[in-house]
């Protein structure tokens, strides 16, 4: 067409003005820490996982024809998972969760249920038989691992993967060390116990049990052993004696052995009443057991108010559901038989418990005592270098004792004492450990800002409540060992899974895309993850992508001059 | 494509795109073959509403028309930033006549291609709120009375941006302009003043009649699409944030239209033949100072005092509005529809 | 060149009048003019039209100002001031009236214009032949038997203008010409009764 | 065909002919019977076009142009305040270059109010960029359109016939209505310079800003330019095609050996003719000549027209229209045109008439008069033509009088009143 000059124009033509000159600020992209990630202990990418999670396996909302059939996405979480943690069916339940604590989307509505969701999807690779990828060339060097607690079986599981031969020795009948004999089966069914630890065995991993290792340094190349490290976690598995003044026939047992016992030999006989004095997570886990074998009555005693109680809130609510009850402010002064003399206590203004000369009597069959554990650190005694406070080994940031080539971690080490961590411990010496092997020092990789919720532009999420997970009734809990809590089914995990914000890291929603007032995104790929550019001829530097992304994943930097 | 909120939850239901929705679900501004009907290199401010507000619609009238499109456009800063010479961003057939006129333009567009035989292309109209509600209502009646099979589209921002923030016809109470200053006992613009076009479209009994905004691109997307499944006259009335005028930042652009939304300030709803059909509810309701806070042209009302009379006189309309067109219940057409005919109690009347 | 100035009250069809006379000219091979007293006057206000006949193409737009002949289709403007105005000494006069000239006050003028002022019932002869009170057809009618039709137009070619005007209302066409042939009648027995008055005297 | 029939008749049905597809417009007298008469057609389906009727003349030109912009050939017609209310987008059509067709039924422009004919309404548009022609009788009013449309569509500039409201629109005479078939042998099919189209699009109606827009307009007036020659071109095929005279620039009578000669736009020019006769009946040689384009103005035609040689010359302009602190407004292109280019009369001497305003006749008695004191070189530089002067003394003394005197024309039909 004949166009009069001037007033009529080819179309398109202003891409010839290049408005980026415009621009005092630019978008980039980032990828910033989710705090669920910040948070966990086994140092999970939870927000990788879940957001392969999103997608479901056979998903019905994507089975509308459009695209090849997807790969089972359930299966491509799993493994993200795997990477850093070998147990996801074990953390789906003993994890104390920490993510969920952090997790953002509690400040919206409620967390998601990233536990739940690692759990369904542990079960699954169970039920599914998926297998894990081979593992790197072989290094040809051999790693000692002491103890096949979860501390021990991480590190050998991710020393493996590196390419290294394991071997891990452990004094007990059974692998699992407290994750076994500390964690009672309704909390840990051991069918999924020994399938998760059997998965890493069958990687090659040699176990030597009922084997416990005197000489460590023996063990060593130095020493003329075959290993060129070892890793040590033998746990805490001696239950704290305090001094109780008690008649002779007073029946006083630990929790640590109680709970043993009732894993591998014939359960004690506790009686018709049962105290437990302590406030941790064991106290309770035997007053739940005690309930479990037939005690009518089950009372924990602690020195100290709820609030203050170390035990997890959730631990003690599902106690009183099954019957257990409290008695705050006490301490066991005499033990009988058949009875208990409690004085009560008070709290001074620093919140430390004060005797106050009141005695009250308590009738009790048994006083189980559950003050904490002691780690055996006979294994060390007397290695070169390796030192010791507070009845824990001494070790640098890279897990490593004193002593050269020689690591430890888990409950024998400072840190809180839960499996979440000892897995954690695991992954972190593997890594350390093969760094030593190869002669390097691991550099930690600069962490990222942490991706907080004022970041987050929340409007562009539906607004979807948690799911609450399925608990067996509390009256069918006491006569049995049946697992308690229950998992959820594919659409209830997939719908966690999708309340996901992706804190901090693009999940492909095209906002920026279709944002953008002067078209200055481009789309790279079909629209997913890190699928987009900004096109800095045309950017103006308005913001409006960085404010409408709703997941907080791009960031304005200023314009150098 | 019937517009639905998503009934099944993930991450990023009301974003442009959404991997985990079938393609047919998804937002034409997430498909990277969008139309672009107005492309890159424009001279609109950081932050333009107008630009958005006019891609996002045009976009989606040339999806639900397959390409078959002619637009006319008043003047005003669209038309300014769009086509400077000797650039254009127009990507579609455009035409533009006068400032007063654009309605009748696209009449006479529509009339001939009803008399050439091309009745397969459609006519968009499309102007400011100066162009629309003031000096182009005569042609827009005219272009509604007769019934023309044009989709008129008004980019309200509120004001004459393009001559340096004057009031208009559409211009808010108490809102400051460079005509309605901030100065005085009533400072801003007067209350009791300016006039509601959607509801004299509904007046005439067009086909369609429907309001959005810039913030949820889902909703305006849908309107424009539904717009074309009808013929004779349709208006689409969309909310679109003037930083400039505005005074408020260029990266607020979408947050402040979201919040005259969620601040029930701004109804989004759609009528048919005259009646309402459907009102959008909103989702988190918002008081009206989160939305005037973040704009300069309101900040006489929080400094030196705040001016609680006003903020209340304001935030009664808003209520106004959510009892009007039922904004807090998940829409109730029959309900709605009594409301704005006056049948129900409504607040602040 | 002949002209014509019609008098008459908005709606009683004076400029259809002076386009039918126009018509019936162009029927017989003539140039014929007519258009009306443009103004914005309502219905029952004093109006004029105009038509020029002539045997060469009209080229004036003026208004008629010596009219050859007025035709007054309403008696009661008789008395306007200017009515007769610039009417030419042998102009003619019809007036629509069923009265004799002397009874509407122009004896005295009639006298001077012997034969060239004569009074028709138009109104009433539309009345009876059309059925509505439009003297327009038959006023022409009186008109073409008052100039003979040697200035003006024939009988025929004005019927064939009124069929033609109304063709597409046949009844309206009939009751037109019917009326305008009746008054051609009326006014020619009254030419010749004068004729015979003159005669005898 | 002849008939004997109203101007606006004859204009619609040769603007039928014309093969229009889009037609709108606003009711103004004295046009409504030409666009009534095509609504009507458009309603028996003997025309095939949209028609629509707008609320106001600016609405109407902006349908046209719209339509004029998607291809279509749009018509329409108005007159008085009507052209006024519409001159942004009289303005704009011509802007864009669109070949939209428009009748001006002549009409004075209030206030105060008047309905009756003069040229004020065309002449306030004469800048707006449209070709204006000016019909003498209806016969050319009806040719004139016919050549309209081909001209506007040639140059793709809109394109105005002006015709005198009620001395043509409203007067039955004899008009030769051509057969369809002529017209569409004349008329190639609407061919757009410019169009709106889904499949090429463009961009139409761009900002312009100083950099380019002295050159747009330095194009618009080389178009205007070129019209010259296609308004002769048109005039010429229109002859051969319908063996008669009409259109083309100016239109010469009786000029040859004239050394008084009114120069006239419009029907008054019939009236002018006959005073001349009369005057060379009395041995004045006068003569007439008739611009029937005045835009583009016909210079170098007009200089031809009246000779060059060294003969003196009254050229006596008969205003239609008044440009209040100036004078006439044909006058002052006519003697930009003389002043300018080659040829022409040297030494013309020029008297400005304002004649025939808001509907006063302009009277063959009155035109003899005043021509003859031309002749004789009594005639001031600049008069009215039949001003009631005693009555106009009265109002201006009254004025001097006192300050608040009422408005004008009040007063005026005052005296009128008492007169009589």
């Amino acid at each position: 067409m004949e166009k009069p000059f001037a007033i009529t124009l080819t179309p398109g033509s202003s891409r010839a003005n290049h408005t980026g000159a415009w621009r005092t600020e630019r978008p980039v992209y980032v990828h910033n820490l989710p705090p669920c990630n910040d948070a966990c202990p086994a140092g999970e990418n939870i927000q990788q996982w879940l957001y392969h999670a999103e997608e479901g396996d056979q998903d019905a909302l994507l089975a509308r024809g459009d695209g090849p059939p997807q790969p089972p996405a359930g299966e491509a979480a799993w493994r993200q998972i795997m990477a850093d943690n070998p147990f996801p069916a074990i953390m789906g339940r003993v994890c104390y969760r920490p993510c969920e604590t952090a997790c953002n989307r509690g400040q919206l509505d409620e967390a998601v249920g990233i536990n739940s969701v690692e759990r369904f999807l542990g079960d699954e690779a169970i039920n599914r038989g998926w297998k894990l990828p081979g593992a790197l060339a072989r290094t040809g060097k051999r790693v000692l691992v002491v103890g096949a607690g979860p501390s021990g079986l991480s590190a050998a599981y991710h020393l493996t993967r590196l390419g290294h031969s394991v071997t891990v020795k452990d004094a007990g009948a059974e692998p699992g060390g407290m994750m076994r004999y500390g964690i009672p089966k309704y909390r840990l069914p051991r069918d999924i116990l020994d399938a998760e630890i059997t998965r890493v065995l069958d990687m090659g991993v040699t176990l030597e049990l009922n084997a416990t290792v005197t000489d460590l340094l023996a063990e060593l190349t130095e020493g003329g052993g075959t290993f060129d490290a070892a890793f040590v976690a033998v746990g805490a598995h001696i239950g704290k004696r305090a001094y109780i003044p008690a008649g002779d026939s007073a029946r006083i047992m630990d929790a640590v052995s109680l709970l043993h016992r009732v894993e591998d030999g014939p359960a004690p006989m506790l009686g018709r009443r049962v105290a437990v004095y302590g406030g941790g997570n064991t106290a309770l886990d035997a007053a739940r057991t005690a309930r479990r074998l037939g005690a009518a009555e089950a009372v924990v005693v602690y020195r100290r108010t709820r609030d203050r109680m170390p035990a997890h809130d959730i631990e003690v609510e599902e106690a009183l559901e099954e019957g257990v009850t409290m008695r705050w402010l006490s301490t066991v002064a005499h033990a009988d038989d058949g009875k208990l003399v409690i004085e009560k206590m008070r709290l001074d203004e620093t919140g430390f418990p004060q005797p106050t000369g009141e005695f009250e009597e308590l009738t009790a069959d048994c006083l189980v005592l559950a003050l904490g554990q002691d780690a055996d650190l006979a294994v060390l005694d007397g290695v070169p270098g390796v030192t010791f406070s507070g009845g824990t080994v001494d070790v640098g940031a890279d897990l490593m004792t004193g002593h050269q080539g020689i690591f430890a971690g888990g409950d024998m080490v400072p840190a809180e004492r839960t499996v979440t961590v000892a897995i954690g411990h695991g992954k972190k010496a593997a890594r350390s450990i093969d760094a030593w092997l190869r002669g390097a020092s691991r550099e930690q990789a600069p962490r990222p800002g942490l991706a907080g919720y004022n970041g987050l532009n929340t409007w562009y999420y539906a607004d979807a409540p948690g799911t609450i997970r399925p608990k067996l009734a509390a009256a069918r809990r006491t006569g049995t060992f049946d697992e308690v809590t229950g998992g959820l089914d594919e659409s209830t995990a997939l719908f966690e899974a999708r309340r996901c914000m992706s804190c901090g890291n693009c999940f492909g929603c095209d906002n920026c895309y279709g944002a953008c007032p002067d078209n200055a995104v481009i789309k790279t790929g079909p629209g997913g993850p890190g699928d987009y550019e900004i096109d800095y001829d045309y950017c103006k530097g308005c913001g409006i992508c960085a404010a409408e992304c709703p997941c907080g994943a791009i960031a304005m930097v200023p314009e150098e001059p | 494509m019937p517009y639905q909120r998503i009934k099944f939850y993930q991450t990023g239901s009301f974003a442009a795109g959404n991997r985990l929705l079938p393609a047919d679900l998804r937002s034409v501004q997430s498909s990277a073959t969008r139309a672009n009907t107005l492309t890159c290199g424009h001279r609109a401010c950081q932050g333009c509403g107008e630009a958005l507000g006019a891609r996002y619609a045009l976009d989606a009238v040339m999806r639900a028309t397959k390409g078959k499109l002619i637009a006319v456009n008043a003047t005003g800063c669209l038309e300014v930033f769009s086509t400077p010479f000797p650039e254009t961003s127009w990507q579609i057939a455009w035409l533009h006549s006068l400032f007063g006129n654009a309605p009748a333009v696209a009449t006479g567009v529509a009339a001939a291609l009803k008399a050439m035989g091309r009745g397969d292309i459609r006519v968009v109209g499309q102007g400011g709120d100066g162009g629309t509600v003031d000096i182009g209502m005569a042609c827009l009646s005219g272009m509604f009375e007769r019934n023309d099979d044009v989709l008129y589209i008004c980019y309200d921002n509120q004001a004459y941006m393009n001559t340096g923030v004057q009031r208009s016809g559409a211009t808010p109470p108490a809102a400051r302009t460079a005509t309605t200053p901030a100065e005085g006992p009533e400072p801003g613009n007067t209350f009791g003043q300016g006039k509601n076009v959607p509801l004299i479209a509904m007046a005439h009994e067009i086909p369609y009649v429907a309001t959005a905004t810039v913030a949820d691109l889902r909703d305006l997307e849908y309107k424009a699409t539904r717009a074309m499944d009808f013929h004779g006259a349709r208006y689409l009335h969309i909310l679109v944030p003037c930083p400039l005028g505005w005074g408020s930042s260029p990266a607020d652009t979408i947050k402040v239209a979201r919040l005259a939304v969620e601040s029930a300030l701004f109804p989004v709803f759609e009528a048919e033949a005259g009646e309402v059909v459907s009102a959008t509810p909103i989702r988190r309701q918002m008081p009206v100072t989160d939305y005037l806070r973040l704009q300069a042209r309101y900040a006489h009302l929080f400094r030196p005092e705040e001016r609680t009379d006003v903020i209340a006189r304001i935030q009664a309309s808003a209520d106004r509005n959510v009892s009007r067109f039922g904004l807090l219940q998940d829409h109730h057409p029959e309900r709605t529809r009594l409301a704005l005919n006056g049948h129900l109690p409504a607040e602040g009347r | 060149m002949f002209q014509v100035r019609f008098h008459g009250r908005g709606g009683q069809g004076v400029v259809t009048a002076a386009e039918l006379l126009a018509s019936a000219a162009f029927r017989e091979d003539r140039y014929a003019q007519a258009f009306p007293s443009f103004g914005s006057e309502r219905m029952g206000a004093p109006v004029m039209s105009f038509c020029r006949i002539d045997d060469k193409p009209i080229r004036t737009r003026e208004p008629v100002t010596e009219p050859d002949a007025l035709l007054i289709q309403d008696p009661t403007l008789l008395h306007q001031a200017g009515l007769l105005h610039g009417l030419r000494p042998d102009g003619y006069v019809l007036v629509n009236s069923g009265r004799d000239v002397d009874d509407i006050g122009l004896a005295e003028f009639a006298a001077r214009h012997r034969g060239h002022l004569l009074t028709v019932p138009a109104t009433s002869l539309a009345l009876a032949n059309l059925g509505r009170p439009l003297p327009g057809a038959p006023m022409l009618g009186g008109l073409a038997a008052l100039t003979r039709g040697e200035q003006t137009v024939g009988l025929d070619a004005l019927l064939a203008a009124i069929t033609d005007r109304f063709g597409d209302r046949p009844r309206v066409a009939a009751g037109n010409s019917a009326a305008a042939r009746a008054a051609f009648d009326f006014v020619t027995g009254e030419l010749d009764e004068l004729k015979a008055v003159t005669h005898h005297a | 065909m002849l008939k004997q029939i109203e101007g606006s008749r004859a204009v619609a049905e040769t603007v039928a002919m014309c093969r229009p597809q889009v037609i709108c417009a606003y009711p103004i007298t004295p046009q409504t019977h030409i666009v009534e008469a095509l609504g009507a057609m458009v309603k028996r389906g003997e025309l095939n076009a949209e028609f629509l009727n707008v609320e106001s003349e600016f609405a109407a030109m902006s349908v046209a142009i719209g339509a004029s912009a998607a291809g279509a050939r749009a018509y329409t017609a108005t007159a008085s305040q009507g052209l006024l209310y519409m001159s942004e987008a009289v303005y704009n059509a011509a802007g864009l270059g669109l070949p939209v067709v428009m009748t001006v039924a002549n009409r004075a422009i209030g206030a105060p109010i008047n309905i009756w004919n003069d040229h004020s309404d065309a002449m306030s548009q004469r800048d707006a960029g449209w070709i204006q022609l000016y019909a003498e009788t209806n016969q050319e009013a009806a040719d004139l359109h016919i050549q309209a449309v081909r001209i506007a569509e040639e140059l793709s500039n809109p394109v105005m016939v002006c015709m005198d409201g009620f001395l043509l629109t409203h007067a039955s005479e004899r008009v030769d209505i051509p057969a369809q078939a002529q017209v569409d042998a004349f008329l190639p099919p609407y061919e757009p310079r410019q169009v709106l189209d889904p499949d090429d699009p463009v961009s139409i109606g761009a900002m312009v800003g100083p950099e380019a827009f002295t050159e747009v307009r330095y194009l618009a007036f080389e178009r205007m330019r070129r019209a010259l020659d296609v308004i002769s071109g048109a005039e010429a095929d229109f002859g051969a095609q319908f063996g008669r005279g009409s259109g083309g620039l100016v239109k010469l009578y009786r000029t040859d050996d004239a050394d008084l000669i009114v120069v006239a736009l419009g029907s008054v020019l019939g009236t002018v003719k006959d005073a001349i006769d009369e005057l060379r009946d009395d041995g004045v040689r006068a003569g007439a000549l008739g611009i029937t384009t005045f835009r583009p103005f016909p210079a170098q035609a007009v200089r031809d027209a009246l000779g060059d040689d060294d003969r003196l010359r009254r050229l006596v302009v008969l205003e239609r229209s008044l440009a209040p602190g100036a004078g006439g407004v044909v006058t002052a292109d006519l003697r930009t045109a003389l002043a300018t280019g080659d040829g022409g009369p040297r030494g013309a001497i020029i008297a400005t008439v304002i004649a025939g305003l808001g509907g006063r006749p302009v009277t063959r008695p009155s035109l003899t008069r005043m021509l003859t004191r031309a002749a004789r070189g009594e005639l001031p530089e600049f008069s009215f033509l039949d001003l009631d002067t005693h009555l106009v003394e009265g109002e201006l003394t009254r004025i001097r009088a006192a300050r608040r005197s009422g408005p004008t024309a009040e007063n005026i039909l005052r005296d009128l009143a008492g007169r009589s």
